[in-house]
């Protein structure tokens, strides 16, 4: 009798373990997609071309939130899944130029007062019409998020008044030329203050964009459906699962497996997909700028000759060679600039590798044998790191990398308590000037605690004088005292290549990696 | 030996400790098992010296970009890894790294683990619950996040690798050494000796911890081969010691977004991680046989 | 019985206060704060501050923790500060999967390591014992990953049997549960190996022999049913290990499992997360741990009699 | 009542004998083959039982008692024990030559054993009526709850209360767990009975009542007995015949009237002369000198002969062979060529 009751109570106490828990939904509901094309029987040769209803897309890092105004959401996936699900004032086209979206014409005299008049009749996914109301309670909690994109973008707005409906104007903090430009990034799409208020956890669940959220599952997967009454050019595919893969390895056997239709390939496997029949590659440069940082206040790195040492010394092809298997591109000129940002001076000379000029100049500088740490952070920079280490051993730099994490990283490396040496980064990089700002004045991106007053006030002036002639002669100054201060050097741009199904495309790359999926197709193989 | 102790006495038990450790090592010689898992770390303690003596710093981060990735060939026994550098090399220098983590990690587990189980074994009462607790709050952490965790906070080099699979080890240990003290407590050479007014601190470490020794060695063996596994699963997880420094399960890790085009470079490392924790294992069953006469078949 | 049980709940509750204080204070201890990754370039100092503030971190550490444990006894685990989702909802989600994952391979490995450690200790000191322990001894020695790295490969690269990651279907546990349960079956082998030949010198069994008991049935009936209780411990133990440490294999295989989620919390210094998956993962291991000890009972009269022994006491005092 | 004797031609005479004899041992050889020795352990014993007949199996630990019983159910442990040669029949059945599966419904059907610990011949994990009934099902194939009435049965005989059948071997002392050994023994109520030491762990109020309980049952299911024991006493209650076992051979047989007072075998005489006294507590023991041989390098002659006083060069020379002295006493002793050779004999009280 007593063994009975002893069993019962194991049972029930399992029981209880897993019913506690099976409240759970498998995260992914979506089944298997065959890889081969469901083409059943012989239907008639169909005049316009058939596509799969679902494309599987690889993004390269965990989404924990969907939700532009908490710093939790921030993620570098967040401009993909934000430009199938939102949409913003301006849409900025990916060779440069601004084309009406939600706002249908916009104008500014003194680029401080600008003016939108927004677009009718159109519905967001939760059936509410987008109005200027929106585009304020948008503004207003924008301002409130510190931490965010989105406050990066519409922070700067000092005030707003709703003329009326479908008309608004917005005053700036300070002059910016390119606020049309913020406005147009996907991370200040326009949010919908009902919504929120109804679920204020899943009020970034509804936009106005192409599709509408289907399911999500945190760090894992998100699945979103077309937008049938979509204002613009209604989306081809159906349904799109959005899903991160942490093994690489498995991610690549899920492409050629065709579970997913498209991936990221690391570099290595390129080759194999340049000419593959059943196997479309799409890449491009991001503008993103590797560089290396040397930390202007500390002694020997601050000594510019110890500077001009680790430039002569280092070789960016090999760099680019090991890092990323030789699909990268090395800087065109030897100024810190994005790969094709606005106004980069091409005729600063690059310096190449002379390892005896190296070694002359390490003699002339304060550095006699100290240990230099190149702190990394990202898998490619710590690869850099270490080829780096390398060659500047053998000038005869003791330098040794050191591995940290991201909290770590910005901790050790704020501008005003920096206490490393070299900082080995991945700079981000916009088509426009003015992101020169973050590096080279002082701000947390600043890793090279670089502080020349003559800069910054250059800076400010390009913010507030319109694009033209009188704007690339103070960009090319700027980066001319930069090249002579030489706080950074920029190693090399990645490019990045995206592996498809035989059939997929359509899918718009900008090099900020803020790609835009939304007219993305599968073309079905018969 | 105390003088205390007659000399007849100390004469018999030293004879008997020689005599004691001359049968274990002939039980020990008879045991297959044993002797290989004793030849393969002899093996890896020779390569170690090798290393100290032959392989430099320098060789092990020197970069060749012309022959990335070449397959195993006579001149790279192993082949050459993502950075063109000679993987043998850098997996005997790595070596050091798993040697230093088994024989480390362990050494904290035994030194502190020891010490707080003899004091809770010995001393009974309160003691005996607080340091319990303590094992039992650190047998609740999982292993892989208290390592993590050690990591991030004091940095990836491998005093903090060790520290952090050492810590793990503590629990463990104290289990044992309370358990043995318990046993060996109640004997009367115990009373004996605090009848001749020995400190209760020299008791314990002269006669008691002694005869806890065999259960001592065989856990100690036993948990260098999870240590070595718990440091490769803690760097392979990004938590190891920094990037070149060629540690095994760095090595895995480092070189795993490679392994269906490079397959070599996964499996050599994995292959010595798996024979360090072989061996040891094996080391570990024979002493627990040669150690304990009564499980002789 | 149920007092036992009571007792033994009742006593994780100090215990989960100290390891919740620890991993705060660690946590804490670790250079950089959740807040250090958020702050971009257009914040100002100001800003910054009501970042922080927003995220308690300009309160001392013990306000934080008081503050944590207060909700805590309050039965709420609190919102993880990256995710803002409730700790006990995505714990929800994904805890069935490393649950299903640990016992899946625990099936595996002991389905095959009872009958391997029977048929070790039958023929113990023959050449064939030494192969079974080598065996076993090396599926110990394997690191966890590296055999989920190979299996990854070999059938999911080459052969295109199973999927590389988790797709709902019940294929994509194949390959985790044989990378996770081998060292698992490992273990079991050696320990049911061991424990057998301590009961096989006993003498009821040639009582049984005497009695005419078949030799299949003095094996499983009468050996392995004394040897059941190490046995049992082992895979209470292994259970445990799996459950906090999973999280390689969930690596390896993209699994929605709980190990992952503690390494991204701790990546991330979302304090709130980790402590609730800690705590959380505690107590399931020590619900796993009551549940092996209540195995004991139902199968060891001897120690069924002791807790009643102690009722009856109690009864009579 | 015949015994088999061996004439010096080494040809067994072919003695009648009748259908009740149970069990006959003819000749058993057992060696221990370790690895650096051969343990000699039972070096010919041959002896016949009868129905409801005990026989006292009696000698010094080490003498190979238990081996012999293990190699009637055949049951040494064949790593290192071999039976060299000899044959056993139980019922007619020759125990060594069957397989596996026929010895398995033999054992504990016609034949069955007691062991001397009872604190472990118990499964612990199994209750007691379990115990039982699992070999009366093995047997005579009944149903569950058949079987297990069976074994409250056996408990009631054994003097256990039936209620009782539901516990374990832990909640039982040692003399109630050898009353149950036996009813586990005595379950199908085998021909053959062979107890080993049954009563030497217990006390002597328990041993009376075990020995006393054992041999009601033998009267009742007209089983035969092979008592094993050390202890003369106990072979006085309990056995009608008496062989006196000394290194692996047995060096005196016969009824226990011809042993107990007509006792030939030195050996015998010393195994009395070391028996204290009741009414004369002042005579001092007479120990016999000396150890048991080496079973690893037992001498070429007669194995008692250093410890023996009236040993003779002859007696070291060849071993001594069983030789009938009436016709149920029997003694291996080569002085009894000479006749008028006796022994002193040992004085009563």
């Amino acid at each position: 009798m007593k063994k009975i009751v002893c069993m019962v109570l194991c049972v029930v106490l399992c029981v209880g373990l897993l019913a506690a828990c099976s409240g759970g939904t498998t995260p992914t509901s979506t089944p298997a997609p065959s890889a081969k094309p469901t083409e059943a029987g012989t239907t008639p040769a169909p005049q316009e071309p058939q596509y799969h209803d679902q494309i599987n897309l690889y993004i390269a890092d965990k989404v924990a939130i969907i939700d532009p105004f908490n710093p939790g959401a921030q993620s570098s996936q967040q401009g993909i899944y934000s430009h199938l699900l939102y949409d913003t004032l301006v849409h900025y086209t990916v060779d440069g130029k601004y084309v009406p979206c939600l706002a249908t014409e916009w104008s500014s005299d003194d680029n401080v007062n600008y003016n939108f008049k927004l677009r009718e009749g159109v519905k967001y996914h939760n059936g509410e019409t987008f109005t200027a109301d929106d585009v304020a309670f948008t503004i207003d909690r924008a301002k409130a998020a510190q931490g965010t994109s989105m406050f990066d973008r519409l922070g700067q707005v000092d005030s707003y008044e709703v003329v009326s409906d479908y008309e608004i104007n917005i005053t700036l903090k300070s002059p910016n030329v390119d606020f049309i430009f913020d406005v147009s990034t996907p991370y200040a799409s326009i949010m919908n203050r009902d919504e929120y208020d109804k679920n204020p956890d899943q009020g970034a669940w509804v936009g106005t964009g192409p599709f509408k959220m289907d399911n999500f599952v945190p760090n894992d997967s998100i699945t979103l459906v077309a937008n049938a009454d979509y204002w613009g050019e209604k989306p081809i595919t159906k349904k799109f699962v959005l899903r991160y893969i942490a093994e690489e390895t498995a991610r690549l056997i899920m492409l050629e497996n065709g579970e997913f239709t498209f991936a990221d390939l690391p570099s290595i496997y390129v080759p194999q997909y340049e000419n593959n029949p059943n196997f479309e590659l799409y890449s491009y440069v991001m503008d993103n700028c590797n560089y290396i940082a040397f930390n202007m206040k500390r002694p020997i790195t601050g000594d510019k000759n110890f500077r001009m040492a680790v430039a002569y010394a280092i070789d960016r092809q090999a760099i680019v060679d090991i890092a990323l298997d030789g699909y990268g591109k090395v800087v065109d000129s030897g100024a810190f600039w994005g790969n094709n940002t606005a106004y980069k001076n091409r005729n600063l000379k690059l310096i190449e590798q002379d390892l005896d000029k190296a070694k002359e100049y390490l003699e002339k500088s304060v550095y006699n044998g100290e240990k230099i740490e190149l702190v990394a952070g990202m898998a490619h920079t710590i690869k850099s790191a270490e080829v780096l280490m390398a060659q500047l051993r053998a000038v005869g730099i003791n330098a040794e990398v050191r591995k940290v994490d991201g909290p770590t990283m910005a901790a050790i490396t704020a501008y005003d308590s920096n206490d490393c040496d070299i900082i080995v980064g991945s700079g981000v990089w916009t088509p426009l000037g003015s992101s020169c700002k973050s590096y080279f004045t002082p701000s947390n991106s600043n890793k090279a605690c670089y502080d020349n007053p003559e800069v910054i006030e250059l800076i400010d002036k390009a913010a507030a004088t319109p694009d033209g002639e009188e704007r690339q002669k103070i960009y090319y100054q700027i980066q001319e005292i930069v090249y002579d201060d030489m706080p950074y050097l920029g190693t090399f741009h990645m490019a990045l290549y995206i592996g498809a199904q035989k059939g997929a495309g359509g899918a718009v790359y900008y090099p900020t990696n803020n790609h835009d999926y939304s007219m993305a197709y599968w073309l079905k193989q018969d | 030996m105390s003088s205390k102790v007659t000399a007849q006495q100390a004469v018999s038990r030293q004879y008997e400790k020689e005599n004691r450790a001359l049968a274990v090592w002939k039980r020990l010689r008879t045991n297959p098992g044993a002797v290989i898992g004793l030849i393969i770390l002899i093996i890896m303690v020779l390569l170690m010296i090798y290393s100290f003596l032959f392989i430099s710093y320098e060789e092990i981060y020197t970069i060749d970009s012309k022959n990335r990735f070449s397959p195993p060939s006579s001149e790279h026994i192993f082949g050459t890894d993502e950075m063109g550098r000679d993987l043998a090399k850098r997996i005997i220098y790595g070596s050091r790294y798993s040697l230093a983590v088994a024989f480390g990690a362990v050494a904290i587990g035994v030194i502190i683990g020891t010490f707080l189980g003899s004091i809770a074994g010995y001393f009974g009462g309160w003691v005996d619950n607080l340091i319990m607790r303590i094992s039992d709050i650190m047998s609740s952490i999982p292993g892989i996040l208290l390592g993590m965790v050690i990591v991030t906070i004091l940095g990836p080099n491998l005093l903090n690798l060790l520290i952090a699979v050492g810590v793990t080890n503590i629990a463990g240990f104290i289990r044992m050494a309370r358990a043995s003290v318990l046993t060996t407590k109640s004997n009367e050479y115990v009373e004996s000796a605090r009848a001749i007014g020995m400190s209760e601190f020299r008791i314990i470490f002269t006669q008691v911890l002694p005869n806890s020794l065999s259960p001592l060695i065989v856990t100690a063996t036993a948990r260098m081969a999870t240590s070595i596994l718990a440091a490769a699963g803690l760097s392979f997880l990004g938590f190891g010691i920094a990037a070149p420094k060629p540690e095994w399960g760095a090595l895995i890790s480092g070189s795993r977004n490679f392994i269906n085009y490079a397959p070599h470079l996964c499996t050599y490392p994995g292959l010595f991680i798996m024979l360090m924790a072989f061996a040891c294992a094996l080391l570990g069953d024979g002493l627990r046989d040669a150690l304990d006469p009564k499980l002789k078949k | 019985m149920l007092r036992y049980c009571a007792i033994r709940i009742a006593l994780l509750i100090p215990i989960l206060l100290c390891v919740s204080f620890i991993i705060f204070w660690l946590i804490d201890l670790a250079p950089g704060e959740i807040t250090d990754t958020m702050i971009t370039d257009q914040m100002t100092e100001e800003d910054i501050q009501i970042l922080r503030a927003k995220y308690d971190l300009d309160k001392p550490l013990i306000v934080r923790y008081g503050k944590y444990i207060w909700n805590l006894l309050h039965g709420d685990l609190g919102r993880s500060q990256v995710s803002n989702l409730s700790v006990w909802e995505q714990y929800k989600i994904r805890f069935p999967f490393t649950l299903r994952l640990s016992i899946y391979s625990l099936i595996l490995g002991v389905a095959l390591a009872i009958p391997a450690g029977i048929f070790a200790a039958k023929h113990a000191g023959t050449i064939w014992d030494n192969i079974t322990t080598a065996i076993a001894m090396l599926g110990l020695s394997m690191p966890n990953f590296w055999l989920g790295l190979m299996l990854l490969i070999y059938f999911s690269m080459k052969l295109k049997m199973f999927p590389a990651a988790y797709d709902g279907t019940w294929k994509s546990y194949v390959l985790p549960v044989v990378a996770n349960g081998f060292a698992m079956m490992a273990s079991i082998t050696r320990q049911t190996r061991s424990s057998i030949l301590d009961v096989s010198r006993q003498d009821f069994l040639r009582t049984a022999r005497a009695k005419g008991v078949p030799e299949r049935r003095v094996t499983y009936k009468h050996e392995l049913g004394n040897a059941w209780i190490p046995i049992i411990t082992q895979i209470g133990m292994m259970l445990g290990m799996t459950l906090g440490g999973s999280a390689v294999i969930e690596a390896v295989y993209s699994w929605p499992g709980v190990g992952y989620l503690l390494v991204e919390a701790i990546s991330r210094r979302d304090t709130i997360m980790a402590c609730g998956c800690v705590i959380l993962t505690a107590t399931m291991y020590t619900i796993i741990l009551l549940i092996v000890d209540l195995v004991y009972a139902a199968i060891d009269p001897r120690i069924r009699s002791a807790y009643a022994r102690k009722k009856k006491r109690r009864v009579e005092a | 009542m015949s015994i088999k004797t061996v004439d010096t031609a080494g040809k067994e005479q072919a003695v009648v004998s009748n259908d009740d004899v149970v069990l006959e041992v003819e000749d058993l050889v057992v060696h221990y083959v370790l690895k650096k020795s051969v343990v000699e352990a039972v070096n010919g014993v041959s002896f016949k039982l009868k129905k409801r007949r005990a026989i006292g199996l009696v000698g010094e630990t080490g003498a190979g008692k238990t081996t012999t019983a293990l190699a009637i159910m055949n049951l040494v442990p064949d790593p290192p024990g071999v039976i060299k040669n000899g044959k056993i029949t139980v019922c007619g059945k020759d125990m060594l030559s069957m397989k596996p599966h026929q010895l398995e419904k033999i054992r504990g059907k016609d034949i069955s054993m007691i062991f001397q610990d009872p604190m472990t011949s118990l499964n612990p994990v199994m209750t007691v009526g379990e115990q039982i009934a699992e070999s009366v099902r093995l047997h005579e194939h009944v149903g569950k709850h058949e079987a297990m009435k069976r074994a409250v049965e056996m408990l009631e005989l054994v003097g256990i209360p039936g209620e009782r059948a539901g516990d374990y071997p832990h909640q039982f002392s040692g003399g109630m767990k050898q009353r149950v050994v036996i009813a586990v023994a005595l379950a199908c109520n085998p021909s053959v009975l062979i107890a080993d030491e049954p009563t030497t762990a217990l006390d002597v109020t328990i041993q009376a009542q075990v020995l006393s309980m054992m041999n009601d049952l033998k009267e009742k299911c007209d089983t035969a007995l092979v008592m094993i024991t050390h202890d003369l006493g106990v072979v006085a209650k309990m056995c009608d015949e008496v062989a006196v076992l000394y290194a692996g051979r047995i060096v005196e047989y016969g009824t226990l009237e011809d042993v107990f007072n007509r006792t030939m075998h030195p050996y015998t005489e010393g195994l009395f002369n070391s028996l204290p006294k009741i009414n004369n507590r002042h005579a001092p023991l007479k120990p016999i000198p000396g150890l048991m041989p080496d079973p690893t390098r037992l001498p070429p002659g007669c194995a008692f002969a250093d410890r023996c006083r009236y040993a003779t060069d002859a007696c070291r020379a060849n071993i001594p062979e069983l030789r009938r002295v009436s016709d149920t006493h029997s003694v291996a002793c080569s002085r009894y060529e000479e006749p008028g050779f006796s022994i002193e004999g040992w004085r009563h009280g």
